[in-house]
């Protein structure tokens, strides 16, 4: 049985006086234990929220979230608010973006460890400490005794990051979800920090679910990788066969786009045309169909359906046949 | 081209007490029609010097030369026409808008500045031209920064950028706030824009594969100087300098077959402050090629190792033979602010409560 | 056969955009403005109280300076005219119509208010855009005359500033209360010009070879308006009360034959007890008229902050 | 940190020698003054100008200030014409200070012990009923004049509950130590000198008090509001903490920071309100004297009493600056 | 005032011993030694410890004996002789005598410095001249000896109908000597605006009168003073008297209800019948001032017209104005001073409020254009003018009605108002007087007894005229000659000259609680507490 099982995860947001907004449509995934899952997509597809969900971080009102995320065999949405709060921190983990405003500026890092050690392992002050000390030290924080008494504003982005993981590892959670941990480092901090994650997640046999908009990171990291367009899974598969034949056509344009250092010289790049705001809602057909080269008129009308094909899964009515080179830009 | 920004202090009256070395002593020549890149990591001075090159900030020394013209003494009037020629693009498209401009006012903005704005007619229809160059309706004109996506706005950066009708056009990390699938729309845009109006570039960026896909040469800036310069299949088919060689290998590629294989070169610690620079080579705290001699007392020059492949590095012969091996380094500690940052001031009338309490 | 499909959405979008040109910053916080029932409160009141005071000439009754009802006023029995036909609000303390001048206060009530902010308004934009614009020695300059009249508590300085006009009268009342609101408003000014200043907007601008004036005031200035807006709009409920304060302390403007509301109230405290209607009504006037200016301020302050753009 | 007060501390010196010509300037361009406060209605022109050349006031501007300011280096600050005529004016101020400071404190905490819970609560129902209801409430506080307030207060509290409403005690026998009432009272165990002084407090006190209350109430509102759309408390929740440790140390500990910093700068600016509200109740404080003084016009007062108004603001809101350095960490270890 | 009548000085016999009369003062006093006192809050309490040679008779402004028991002088009216009471002893134990009023004689006359000034030794400058080494100011007083224990004789340089009058005036208590130099009491210093004074000023006041200095708590406001246990009269019934200081009038009156006062003064007219109807004795004194609108000639041409002036006199409704404005008791003046001062004329009758007389008299003048400069105090109340802006409402507005623009000027008293006054820049204003004495000269002599005065006479032809004949008249030494002569100098003034408008007579008034007895007031405001009694 799957680690984490989230079915038909949907989150809506309605503010009062506003058109409700659809941020995540039906996301389904399975994570094995120690197995790493991505998810790609670009900015506002809906991962951060569906994170958000399987921790139970969303706020109260003005959120609607449906379908199971079942960890373990519970569901977490059906949990009490008393229960989520046990398990979070301790079963699952999870590391944020932005290093500097993720942790909280006026506390000492060492206690910002230590918290969460006495929390849910009743480790008096002193102890979770030194424990800290340790985690500190295994993230590769260099002098950790001196750090934990530092602030934040007191160590680098990198360092940051690292405490960061070092609070959500503390409590070794057999799940760790880490929401584009590097995207606000250089890389070559990132190196430093996805290669420390690796290790991490290999030494404690942490499932991961790795949340990121670069499909460079994706590559290197991820066993499973789920592709996000406008909220929804537009393809799933394992890495090798996703980057060797991507047939959504979001996917092979994402992938036509990227300038890669390891490209012949004068290369042509391919957009993708448009932007997200020429989506239409996923009601009325499939979100992609604007910006999509292989748009057929069926595509505006009926909304595309996850379809098993060997072990990938594809949301397409017309997906691309493996091989064909991207198709240029129409010019508007 | 040195830039040092004075960090002020004092009882009395402020003195300055020390410097922020955001670039010092960059040495490059763009060619007139090329695409010259500029990468590093954040906060090494890219954006500092390509702002000096506009004389957007004042150079503290050094002289820079535009079309065999001396840029750097220009004064008053002359200076402003003088920046006809030489135009910018940034990095967030809108904050680089002035949110309270239509499209079309900030259009005509440098036109009239430079006295270009002859008739209705005509600039209606240079705003017209402008608009469909970068591929956006004429019916933007009337519309606001803020209605518009990140790669349109971006569009509108260049069109501004491009109604003076530059020769040189220094962008700044154009396309980092973009989503991948506009940046790659924006990148060929600018490629197209410069085959069509022979623009010269210079393209900072922090991303090594956006820079080597655009450029024709690339300069590699570390903490304030120049590290190493090529052309870009150069720079990647055989990088000189120890920096050079663990940025190339810690980007990531979208190609697991690649990514597998690959053996990285993870650097220990981060970047140094500007502030306090580390003596001799710049690099010489986190370079696994350090060597016991030279790296910490001197600071290595630019030299010319192979014709137009420069390199700043006491080894990198020795380094590329292989004749010296990496080895493990140890961080060492950085202090992200070590009393000197001039970015947030605390001394002087200004308190903070100041900034709370309007 | 894409083609087509393609074609007929991307035109939709682009006659999407054509459609709803136009929409500036200071539009779209007006929509949000506008569906704040609290803002809608405080401009409804303002809105009565703007009509009342520009009308107020018609809506008096009678001469608000006429002593008609003075012989109804007799001193040594605490006696003032008490509310009769004609004249539904009695007489004040000089057997002048009280309703009248309440109305008319108005008018003199909102000059004070609109006075003070304009003069306050006007010195802290030349003060804030010296500062803020050319920045250096004039900055630094600027920043210490403002430092000397923040030195000392707002109130405080008006009424010294009030006490030191040989002749005061509704003027000087006025300027006591403005000059209070010139540091505060240039150093509001002075901040988010110096923010505006490093800019990627400005630096745009520059290198666009724009003049620098016209930097100044296409866009630097502009776009701090912002808070010093809504300032203005707190600044005028400030500026009433403080009229009013000012009066208290004797402070005021000596000559009553035109009310004011701050002047009534403040002009009455040795009465507070026996007659406390005098007092009263102004009070009421003003803190109601003080409360809805707050309100819009407040509410457009909210609706300025990036933080709630959402 | 100790530069920076020092520097502060130079800045006061500044701002006071400025303050002090000018104020110095204007007294004595003003007509009347000190000498018709002497003479009084039975002054003549003769009369007048033979006081004026006495006291040395047809001295050009310049020369008298420099006299004025070597006096002041003795601790001479001139003599009071009009509050308590022939006292020193640093008397006055020395004698009247611990009042407004008593005043001040217990307006202060009022504002505080319900301002910051209430400014919580609101932002945790932001929205609700609650939340309109009290954030209007506080926009009434800030509408009402200080003084018309004091006098509802006065009037109908003080006939309703018989609290006293005027003076800062009875004339009861009580021995003077520091100066502030209610602490005499309690060195000295005479407790009905202290319970007489604390019962005086009331009414002045929640007078002075609305406007720091509003001002308070608002601040942590915004700030509480600001604090939980933080991603640093995201990652608090993320860690499963409880919600006690969330609210104390990831959000009350950061939402403080802006609240302290307001408390301190209301505490500085009391003084304005303290001159209304110690007129309305007739106690007996520096804001009193200088309602007094602006009334009489005298001048010594005004001008020393300003200075120091002055010299507290500025020192109440450079020690404010210093707490903030002391709580905010980001400053603290700049 | 018939009601004071009953309770005479000696009547509180039946007053209850001991007890503390808490006294809302409006002000602080200033200093407690009453030669340098000026202003009336420091004169109340400086009244209650001191005694002068002479008194004046309770609720009159007559003179009785005080410490001294009889007086008699020379034909000459230049040499008098005083004898005094014996068994007296200040409150330090120094014994009262002749010596120790010669030696407060000579205190007052050899004053030096500061001492001199005008805001300090006022009284004895305005009664007695100069000082000892100010031979261009010569002074009235010559010399005091002491012929024996119990007599004192003074000479005076010249005749001077106040003499001995003057004497009752508090200023001119008795000191004790030892105290005097002990505590160096004339070491009267100029600092800056104002004077500091010596310790027997500040802490150390010594007189004989039925009550002592006990102390003074400035952090409180209070001062405080105890019974002389050792008092050569009728003792004191209290055992203290405590004088609260309230500078709000309003915070007096509120003090008065919730019982934290016995009494006050000065309440505002407006509140004495609600004071009364709470079951308070307001003691309304007899109106001893005058309050009248000063015109200045100077400024404008037009108001050096005599018709111009009668128009405005005509324009004013001063009945009205003393019915709606003013206390109970007030009345409509007819001349400059009231009628228990000798010399009033009571045939002069007041001129009736006529508008059109008013108009057509400025028509004639060809003045219907009138515009002037009308000032008024604020931040003051006077006994005369309870509240200046109402005053100054119905006058102005009277005077608009008769077609005369008003440029309204309003000054604080002491912040400009009588400065410009004084230099004569309003063309009309706001003014009044409370007398020290029931002597004409402190009446119209004051106002027109020269020619630079406030209303600038001297620009008419007819007041150097007028200022001759009042001097001449002050010069009579027969009572009733002089009273006649006056008769018709007020006369002259009011149908002649009218170089102002005389307006009202407004009693000022005394609260006290129903419990206090014994309290009589003055027309002098000169109230003994020594009387008095609690419960
Ligand atoms: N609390 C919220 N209320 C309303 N809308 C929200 C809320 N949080 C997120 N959204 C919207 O949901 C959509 C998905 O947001 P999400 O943060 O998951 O994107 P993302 O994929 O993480 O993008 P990014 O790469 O920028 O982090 C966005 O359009 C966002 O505006
Ligand atoms: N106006 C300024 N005053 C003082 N220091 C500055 C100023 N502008 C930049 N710096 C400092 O100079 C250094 C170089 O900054 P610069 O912006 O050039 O870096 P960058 O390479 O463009 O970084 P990024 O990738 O983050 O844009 C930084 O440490 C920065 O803090
Ligand atoms: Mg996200
Ligand atoms: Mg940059």
């Amino acid at each position: 049985m799957a680690l984490l099982e989230v079915r038909d995860l949907s989150v809506v947001f309605q503010r009062r006086g506003e058109e409700p907004f659809i941020a995540v449509d039906g996301v389904s995934f399975d994570v094995e234990p120690g197995q790493t899952v991505g998810l790609v997509g670009e900015s506002g597809c809906g991962k951060s929220v569906t994170s958000l969900a399987i921790m139970g971080l969303l706020p109260k009102r003005g959120a609607k979230i449906t379908g199971t995320v079942k960890y373990d065999g519970t569901d977490l949405l059906k949990l009490s608010d008393r229960e989520m709060r046990d398990r979070r921190g301790r079963d699952l983990g999870m590391v944020f973006q932005d290093p500097l405003s993720s942790l909280n500026p006026v506390v000492p890092i060492g206690l910002q460890v230590s918290e969460v050690l006495e929390r849910h392992r009743g480790m008096p002050r002193k102890e979770a400490m030194i424990e800290a000390k340790d985690l500190l030290d295994k993230v590769g924080i260099p002098d950790p005794n001196r750090r934990l008494k530092e602030y934040p504003h007191q160590l680098s982005g990198g360092m940051r990051q690292r405490a960061l993981i070092a609070i959500a590892l503390a409590c070794r959670p057999k799940l760790l979800i880490a929401d584009e941990p590097t995207t606000a480092l250089d890389v070559t901090i990132q190196a430093q920090i996805l290669s420390l994650m690796k290790e991490l997640v290999q030494d404690l046999g942490t499932a991961l679910v790795m949340i990121t908009h670069d499909l460079g990171v994706v590559a290197g990291l991820c066993d499973e990788v789920n592709v996000l367009y406008g909220g929804k899974v537009v393809e799933k598969a394992m890495r090798h066969k996703l980057f060797a034949e991507p047939r959504h056509p979001y996917t092979h344009g994402l992938l036509a786009s990227i300038p890669r250092l390891d490209a012949e010289p004068g290369e042509k790049l391919t957009p993708i045309k448009g932007s997200v705001a020429d989506n239409i809602p996923w009601s009325q057909g499939c979100a992609f169909a604007p910006r999509c080269p292989n748009a057929l008129d069926v595509c505006v009308q009926v909304t595309p359906a996850e379809e098993d094909q060997l072990g990938r899964l594809l949301r397409c009515h017309n997906p691309v046949v493996p091989g064909t080179p991207a198709a240029e830009e129409v010019p508007v | 081209m040195k830039v040092h920004f004075p960090i002020k202090r004092g009882v009395f009256i402020d003195r300055t007490v020390g410097y922020v070395y955001a670039v010092d002593g960059v040495d490059l020549e763009i060619k007139r029609g090329e695409t010259y890149g500029l990468v590093g990591e954040s906060g090494c001075g890219k954006s500092t010097l390509g702002r000096a090159m506009l004389r957007l900030n004042e150079p503290t020394a050094g002289k820079m030369v535009f079309d065999g013209q001396d840029f750097s003494t220009l004064k008053g009037e002359e200076l402003r026409k003088m920046r006809r020629r030489i135009q910018m693009v940034f990095q967030d498209p809108l904050s680089s808008l002035d949110p309270r401009q239509s499209v079309e006012s900030i259009l005509v903005e440098g036109l009239r500045a430079h006295g270009l704005d002859k008739g209705k007619e005509s600039t209606s229809k240079r705003l017209r031209e402008l608009l469909s160059a970068v591929g956006l309706p004429a019916s933007a004109l009337r519309k606001y920064p803020h209605e518009f996506s990140g790669g349109q706005r971006q569009r509108i950066g260049i069109a501004r950028a491009l109604a003076l009708e530059p020769d040189l056009i220094v962008a700044d990390e154009p396309v980092s706030a973009l989503d991948v699938s506009v940046q790659a729309q924006v990148v060929n845009l600018m490629e197209e824009l410069q085959e069509q109006f022979g623009l010269t570039y210079l393209v900072i960026a922090h991303d090594l594969a956006v820079v080597k896909h655009i450029s024709d040469r690339v300069g590699v800036m570390y903490l304030g100087g120049l590290v190493e310069e090529a052309t870009a299949e150069d720079l990647y088919a055989e990088p000189l300098h120890p920096y050079t060689r663990a940025l190339l290998s810690a980007i990531p590629v979208p190609d697991p077959v690649v990514e597998d294989r690959r053996e990285r070169i993870l650097l220990a610690g981060d970047l140094p402050s500007p502030a306090n620079p580390p003596t001799g080579c710049r690099f010489h705290t986190r370079c696994p090629w350090r060597q016991a001699s030279r790296c910490d007392t001197e600071r290595p020059a630019l030299r010319e190792l192979k014709p137009g492949h420069k390199v700043a590095c006491h080894w990198a012969e020795q380094i590329q033979s292989g004749e010296i091996q990496p080895h493990e380094v140890k961080p060492i500690l950085v202090e992200e602010n070590d009393g000197l940052s001039p970015d947030v001031p605390l001394v002087g009338p200004a308190s903070v409560t100041e900034a709370l309490n309007p | 056969m894409s083609a087509v499909a393609l074609g007929v959405s991307k035109k939709e979008k682009i006659d999407d955009l054509a459609e709803t040109a136009g929409v500036s910053l200071a539009a779209s916080a007006w929509k949000r403005l506008k569906r704040s029932p609290v803002f809608l409160t405080g401009a409804v009141i303002i809105g009565i109280f703007i009509l009342i005071s520009l009308l107020s000439p018609w809506l008096a009754p009678h001469n608000p300076s006429d002593p008609m009802l003075i012989d109804q006023v007799i001193k040594a029995r605490n006696e003032i005219p008490p509310a009769q036909p004609g004249h539904p609000l009695g007489g004040d303390l000089q057997g002048r119509d009280f309703l009248s001048r309440l109305l008319i206060g108005s008018q003199q009530t909102l000059i004070v208010g609109i006075g003070a902010t304009v003069i306050g308004l006007t010195g802290g934009l030349i003060l804030g855009t010296l500062a803020g614009a050319i920045g250096g020695w004039v900055d630094s300059a600027v920043m210490r005359i403002v430092d000397v009249m923040l030195s000392l508590p707002s109130l405080l300085l008006a009424f010294s500033i009030a006490a030191m006009f040989a002749r005061p009268s509704q003027f000087t009342v006025i300027l006591a209360v403005a000059i209070v609101q010139i540091p505060v408003f240039a150093r509001l000014l002075r901040g988010s010009m110096l923010a505006q200043r490093h800019s990627d907007h400005v630096l745009a601008a520059t290198a666009l070879g724009v003049k620098k004036g016209a930097i100044v005031f296409r866009h630097m200035l502009p776009n701090s308006l912002g808070p010093v807006i809504v300032q203005s709009t707190l600044v005028l409920a400030t500026a009433i009360i403080e009229a009013a304060a000012l009066s208290f302390l004797g402070l005021g403007n000596p000559d009553d034959r035109i009310p004011e509301w701050g002047q009534m109230l403040g002009d009455v405290q040795k009465v507070f007890d026996t007659h406390p209607q005098l007092a009263a009504y102004p009070a009421i006037c003003i803190i109601i008229v003080a409360l809805g200016f707050t309100l819009m301020g407040e509410t457009l302050r909210e609706a300025l902050d990036p933080k709630n753009r959402r | 940190m100790l530069r920076y007060t020092i520097r502060r501390l130079i800045q006061l010196v500044g701002v006071v020698l400025v303050l002090s010509l000018l104020l110095f300037a204007w007294l004595r361009v003003l007509p009347g003054g000190p000498v018709s406060a002497l003479l009084g209605d039975r002054s003549t022109p003769e009369k007048a100008a033979e006081l004026t050349k006495q006291l040395g006031l047809d001295q050009p501007i310049y020369l008298q200030y420099f006299k004025f300011l070597g006096r002041a280096l003795t601790g001479d600050f001139g003599v009071s014409t009009g509050v308590q005529p022939g006292d020193s004016a640093l008397d006055i101020f020395i004698q009247r200070f611990p009042a407004t400071l008593e005043l001040s404190f217990f307006a202060i905490a009022i504002a505080i012990v319900i301002g910051v819970p209430l400014g919580y609560l609101a932002a945790k129902r932001r929205g609700s009923w609650f939340d309109n209801a009290s954030v209007v409430g506080s926009l009434i506080g800030v509408a009402v004049p200080v003084f018309f307030l004091a006098f509802v207060l006065k009037g109908l509290a003080s006939s309703a509950l018989g609290l006293p409403s005027s003076g800062r005690q009875d004339a009861i026998d009580a021995t003077r130590v520091t100066g502030f009432f209610t602490l005499d009272g309690m060195i000295t165990g005479e407790w009905d000198a202290t319970f007489n002084a604390l019962v005086h407090l009331i009414l002045p006190s929640i007078a002075l008090a609305t406007i720091p209350f509003a001002v308070i109430f608002r601040i942590t509102r915004a700030a509480v509001l600001d604090v939980l759309d933080e991603d640093f408390v995201r990652t608090a929740e993320s860690k499963g903490l409880t919600a006690p440790v969330i609210r104390r140390r990831h959000v009350l500990r950061n939402a403080m920071l802006p609240v302290v910093t307001t408390i301190g700068l209301q505490t500085g600016a009391l003084l304005s309100g303290a001159v209304l509200t110690e007129k309305v109740f007739g106690f007996p404080g520096v804001g009193e004297a200088l309602a007094i003084g602006f009334e009489r016009r005298d001048y010594p007062v005004l001008l020393l009493l300003i200075i120091m108004a002055t010299s507290v603001y500025v020192v109440v809101n450079l020690l404010v600056d210093l707490s903030y350095a002391l709580i905010d960490p980001r400053i603290r270890t700049r | 005032l018939s009601g004071c009548a009953q309770s005479q000085r000696d009547s509180g016999g039946g007053g209850k011993e001991g007890g503390t009369l808490t006294f809302g003062a409006a002000g602080a006093p200033k200093l407690f030694d009453p030669f340098y006192a000026t202003d009336g809050e420091t004169f109340r309490v400086a009244r209650q410890m001191y005694e002068g040679l002479v008194g004046f008779k309770p609720g009159t402004a007559e003179v009785e004996p005080a410490l001294a028991t009889k007086w008699e002088s020379s034909s000459d009216a230049k040499t008098w002789t005083f004898t005094l009471k014996e068994g007296v002893k200040f409150h330090d134990g120094t014994a009262f005598n002749a010596e120790a009023v010669c030696f407060n004689f000579e205190r007052w006359y050899n004053q030096k410095g500061a001492g001199q000034s005008d805001a300090v030794s006022q009284y004895w400058l305005d009664n007695f001249g100069g000082f000892k080494d100010t031979p261009d100011k010569p002074s009235l007083y010559k010399s005091c000896t002491a012929k024996d224990a119990k007599t004192a004789v003074i000479e005076l340089a010249e005749v001077n109908s106040q003499f001995p009058d003057v004497l009752g005036f508090t200023s001119f208590s008795m000191s004790s000597p030892e105290a005097l130099k002990k505590y160096d009491a004339d070491n009267v210093q100029a600092a800056g605006d104002a004077f500091t004074y010596p310790a027997y000023a500040n802490e150390h006041p010594t007189g004989t009168g039925p009550f002592k200095f006990s102390k003074y708590d400035k952090a409180n406001n209070t001062v405080e003073l105890v019974r002389n246990d050792d008092y050569w009269g009728t003792k004191a019934k209290l055992d203290k008297i405590v004088f609260k200081i309230i500078p709000d009038e309003t915070a007096r009156k509120q003090a008065i209800k919730a019982g934290d006062i016995d009494g006050y003064d000065l309440p505002n007219a407006a509140d004495w019948a609600g004071l009364k109807s709470d079951g308070f004795n307001v003691a309304i004194r007899p109106a001893f001032n005058v309050f009248y609108m000063g015109i200045n000639q100077k400024n404008n041409p037009k108001l050096a017209d005599l018709k111009v002036r009668q128009a405005l006199q005509y324009a004013i409704n001063r009945e009205q104005l003393v019915k709606s404005q003013l206390p109970e008791g007030a009345k409509v003046a007819t001349q400059f001073m009231p009628d228990t001062v000798a010399g009033y004329n009571k045939d002069l009758k007041a001129v009736p409020y006529d508008l059109d007389k008013a108009k057509s008299l400025l028509a004639e003048a060809g003045a219907s254009d009138l515009t002037l400069k009308f000032y008024w105090p604020s931040e003051v109340t006077r006994p005369y003018m309870p509240s200046p802006k109402d005053l100054f409402g119905a006058i102005s507005g009277d005077l608009q009605k008769a077609g005369i623009k008003i440029d309204v000027v309003t000054k604080p008293w002491n912040g400009g108002y009588l400065t410009d006054v004084d230099q004569g820049i309003p063309d009309l204003f706001l003014l009044g007087w409370t007398g020290d004495n029931g002597q004409p000269v402190n009446w119209v002599g004051t106002f027109f007894g020269r020619t630079d005065n406030r209303f600038h006479t001297g620009v008419s032809a007819w007041g150097k005229t007028l200022a001759d004949d009042l001097a001449k008249a002050n010069a009579e030494p027969d009572k009733d000659k002089r009273k006649s002569l006056y008769e018709d100098l007020n006369k002259r003034i009011m149908e002649e000259y009218l170089p102002a408008i005389p307006i009202s007579h407004s009693p000022p008034a005394l609260v006290l609680k129903s419990d206090i007895k014994g309290v009589v007031p003055s027309p002098l405001t000169d109230e003994k507490f020594g009387s008095a009694s609690k419960g």
